[in-house]
């Protein structure tokens, strides 16, 4: 088997040379020195007008759109985690807050918290000094940076769901994420240090933040680990 | 030598006067398509038999007795040879000498007549 | 000034001698006929001239530099012959403006006029011409560039008579109007025997004579008369090619250093004495027979 | 008549130019080429897949590697084709000697390598933008500023030229003898498979390593600039030496 897969690129190799044997040959039989130069001058001036044009189609850079570069994915990861560790949620970025939800009247006396999501989930619980029976849910995500770009936006955010005494915490359904990305040409990557084959990728969960009145009483469900926060 | 014989003919018969310029090499080569070193060797030839003179820097002029010159030479050459040849083609016939100088009596007297 | 020097030339193609020691010179401003037979060296020859090819042994000079990979000399010289080839992107037209730029003494007004005298069509291609067509354009770029040194190889190949006719006088006018050293390379002597000034023969790689045309055209006799006369007038003299005729006639062609007394008495005797042209006298010295292609027939 | 003379960058000029106007048709399958490598590449040049927890990650890159690849290839093949016996014979049909014919040779691989090289980073745009235009889904584009731009081209311009002087070294050594037409291709793959086989890394990977992993552009420069100033005066010393228009 090995030998066809070493074959396999040669005969194509000589494929793709072939054809464009074929191709120069072609192009030289009936191309006069007119049609040439028209050809010449009308594929420059395409490529020109493509080039005056790139700017306005392609958002670049992503930062108009909040996907800026994010110069150092780990400080700002810690970060992150510090402050939701500490309940300083104004202190975060907004551009990590995927979700703001809140359920009000919440008569019982204790709820239930589970996911559905079997690795586990990992909820921050601040409550809250006074009982105002509204249980507010942030939830904060940091899900996707490519090659130093922030594409998490376009990952959808766990979905909350409260059923009489219990909130579930589900995860979205299986996404597919389909991205084209204009990459520098080979010459430029050469020196950039960028690559083509594996982009730097990180991904790191979704935290569920929520707050709770003072009175109510957690029941921790499953696949849930539940951290007060002191504040 | 074509070229030398043509000026002899046409100083002959006169196109060219005693002391009147001939052609020039490059003349003579355009109008025959030659190379003019051939035609400058057909005039320097007749220059030899002095039919011809130079003049530095003027060209080929006919000389004084260009037209003597040339009726003797044609006569004790060419003259001659005909006549050689017109025996030689008696002898082949048996044609006898009398019946040959009868021949060219007669021929001599239709030239006369016209 | 000589323009061509060649001593002791040898060219060997895979150990098949082409040229064997072929030594002879060219004056400036002369027009000399390169003759000889098929595949004797003839363009080989001119293309060590022209600086395409080494040569293998000897020594070369052209405007008293070697030619090969010379740029003067090439700046100087054009070599004109039927696989003469130009850019298949480029129009005839166009091509007459590229060989402007190169050569200096180009005329464009001569190229001008000699392209609108054969008809050709400024948009066509080279390549694409008919043989007769292909040569008469490379004419007009050998005529037009006025180069000092100008090397014909065969250029009327193809040619119908009428353009062979009106090249030679082109060629002339042309040379008279701006002389320059040209060899001319031809099978047909005849038709250019008049534009010579100078004959050169080749005979397998060596040189059988270099002379001027006048000196050729009086340089051998024919005699033609019974066999035992003509054979006892031209014992003792290499004949060069015979003839027999009838019962016992022959022709016979040997070198002509008679006396004019003994021609007189050959006539006497019968001996028909004829002028033989140069184009048959070269015939008769580069044939390997003497008695020419009837040999062959006669030989049983 | 007088002798005129000429000195050796005056006849080179006038070359280059006839060189330009008889050439013309390479830069006619140049656009070809280009074209068909821009159709090749709509599919993205590479693509990578991911996934997280619950959810998968396609990404397709789009730039113009496959169209300067093709280029490259363009270039390697009309370095080549200069080389043979009918476009040597005409230079010697006007004014040349060897050495001119082939440093007007150069001059015109050097305009097709900047012509070629341009056109491929700008073909580049193009693509980003059809494919913005034509496919589903927003493209995102990382530093493809004005600065990248201009740095692509003149690399893209070396590469080109880099390959154009191995074109031409080989196209020589063809001229020399027919043989090298089997020769060159069988060391070329032989060295690969045998290395392979014998687990080594093999020495053309190694060599293509030399060149393309090497991150620092001024070495980068010099290493091209001396293997390109190798290759061409090898085949200029060669073509030197050979005799045409047989």
């Amino acid at each position: 088997m090995t030998v066809m897969t070493a074959i396999l690129p040669l005969v194509i190799l000589i494929l793709i040379f072939g054809v464009f044997i074929f191709m120069v040959r072609l192009a030289g039989k009936f191309a006069t020195p007119k049609v040439t130069h028209w050809l010449l001058f009308l594929y420059i001036s395409v490529l020109l007008l493509g080039t005056v044009f790139v700017p306005f189609i392609i958002d670049d850079p992503m930062s108009q759109k909040g996907m800026g570069k994010v110069v150092d994915t780990d400080r700002e990861f810690s970060d992150l985690y510090s402050n939701l560790n500490k309940g300083e949620l104004d202190q975060i970025d907004a551009k990590y807050l995927m979700k703001e939800s809140s359920f009000s009247n919440y008569q019982n006396q204790t709820i239930r918290v589970e996911s559905s999501n079997n690795d586990g989930s990992q909820i921050l619980i601040e409550r809250k000094a006074v009982n105002d029976d509204t249980i507010e849910a942030f939830i904060f995500g940091n899900g996707l940076i490519i090659d130093g770009y922030d594409f998490s936006r376009k990952l959808k955010p766990y979905h909350l769901e409260l059923m009489d005494n219990t909130l579930t915490i589900n995860l979205p359904h299986q996404q597919d994420i389909n991205l084209l990305i204009a990459k520098a040409d080979f010459p430029i990557r050469q020196f950039t240090g960028e690559s083509i084959i594996n982009p730097s990728f990180s991904t790191g969960d979704q935290v569920v933040y929520l707050r709770i009145p003072n009175n109510l009483e957690l029941i921790a469900g499953d696949h849930v680990f539940l951290e007060f926060i002191e504040k | 030598m074509q070229i030398a014989d043509w000026i002899e003919s046409e100083i002959l018969n006169g196109h060219f006067e005693n002391d009147g310029k001939v052609y020039s090499q490059y003349q003579l080569a355009e109008m025959y398509t030659i190379n003019p070193a051939t035609a400058a060797k057909g005039l320097n030839l007749l220059v030899d038999e002095n039919i011809l003179y130079k003049k530095r820097g003027l060209g080929m002029f006919v000389s004084g007795d260009a037209k003597e010159i040339i009726i003797n030479k044609r006569k004790n050459q060419t003259l001659k040879r005909l006549v050689r040849e017109l025996v030689l083609e008696a002898n082949r016939l048996q044609i006898s000498e009398i019946e040959l100088i009868e021949m060219i009596k007669m021929a001599n007297n239709q030239e006369a007549e016209q | 000034m000589r323009v061509i020097e060649c001593t002791d030339l040898t060219k060997t193609y895979l150990r098949k001698i082409v040229l064997d020691k072929l030594s002879f010179s060219i004056e400036e401003n002369k027009i000399t006929g390169l003759i000889g037979r098929n595949g004797v060296g003839k363009t080989t020859l001119l293309k060590i001239i022209a600086g395409f090819i080494k040569e293998t042994s000897g020594q070369v000079k052209v405007f008293s530099e070697r030619p090969y990979n010379n740029l003067n000399v090439s700046l100087n010289s054009i070599f004109v012959d039927d696989q003469m080839s130009f850019p298949p992107a480029i129009p005839l037209s166009e091509i007459l403006t590229v060989a402007g730029n190169f050569y200096p003494n180009w005329d464009r007004e001569l190229a001008k006029r000699l392209f609108d005298y054969f008809s050709f069509d400024p948009k066509s291609y080279h390549n694409r011409l008919s043989k007769g067509k292909t040569s008469t354009f490379n004419m007009i770029i050998g005529l037009a560039s006025r180069c000092p040194l100008t090397i014909f190889d065969e250029p009327t190949t193809g040619m119908d008579a009428a353009v062979r006719k009106d090249f030679y006088r082109a060629l002339l006018k042309d040379y008279i109007a701006y002389p320059r050293t040209i060899i001319l390379s031809s099978h047909h002597l005849d038709e250019i025997e008049d534009l010579l000034e100078d004959v050169l023969l080749i005979k397998d790689g060596k040189k059988q004579f270099q002379m001027s045309i006048s000196e050729l055209k009086e340089w051998a006799i024919g005699l033609k008369g019974t066999t035992e006369e003509v054979l006892n007038l031209t014992d003792g003299k290499e004949i060069l090619f015979k003839e027999y005729f009838g019962v016992n006639t022959i022709y016979a062609v040997v070198k002509n250093d008679f006396s004019e007394f003994l021609l007189n008495k050959a006539r006497l005797v019968g001996v028909e004495i004829s002028s033989v042209q140069p184009s048959d006298l070269c015939v008769y010295l580069t044939s390997e027979t003497k008695g020419g292609i009837d040999d062959v027939f006669n030989k049983h | 008549m007088s002798l005129t003379s000429i000195n050796l960058w005056e006849t080179v000029k006038k070359q280059y130019f006839f060189k330009l106007k008889a050439n013309i048709d390479a830069f006619s399958s140049l656009i070809g080429i280009q074209l068909l490598a821009l159709l090749f590449s709509f599919g993205g040049v590479g693509s990578v897949g991911m996934g997280g927890g619950n959810f998968s990650i396609n990404i397709k890159y789009y730039s113009a590697d496959l169209v300067i690849g093709f280029t490259l290839l363009w270039a390697f093949v009309t370095a080549i084709t200069i080389t043979t016996k009918p476009y040597r014979n005409h230079d010697f049909t006007f004014v040349t000697n060897r050495l001119s014919s082939s440093l007007s040779n150069i001059l015109f691989l050097l305009t097709a390598s900047i012509v070629g090289s341009i056109t491929a980073i700008l073909a580049g745009n193009l693509l980003k933008i059809l494919a913005h235009i034509l496919l589903d889904g927003q493209i995102y584009s990382i530093n493809t500023g004005i600065q990248e731009l201009v740095m692509g081209v003149c690399v893209t311009i070396f590469y080109v030229f880099f390959v154009t002087s191995i074109g031409y070294f080989i196209g020589t050594l063809v001229q020399i003898s027919k043989l090298f037409i089997i020769l060159i291709p069988v060391l070329f793959f032989g060295t690969l498979f045998l290395d392979a086989s014998m687990q080594k890394e093999p020495f053309l990977v190694n060599v293509f390593t030399f060149y393309t992993m090497e991150s620092a552009l001024s070495l980068f420069i010099i290493k091209v600039i001396v293997t390109v100033a190798v290759f061409f005066t090898a085949a200029i010393s060669i073509l030197n030496r050979m005799e045409v228009r047989r």
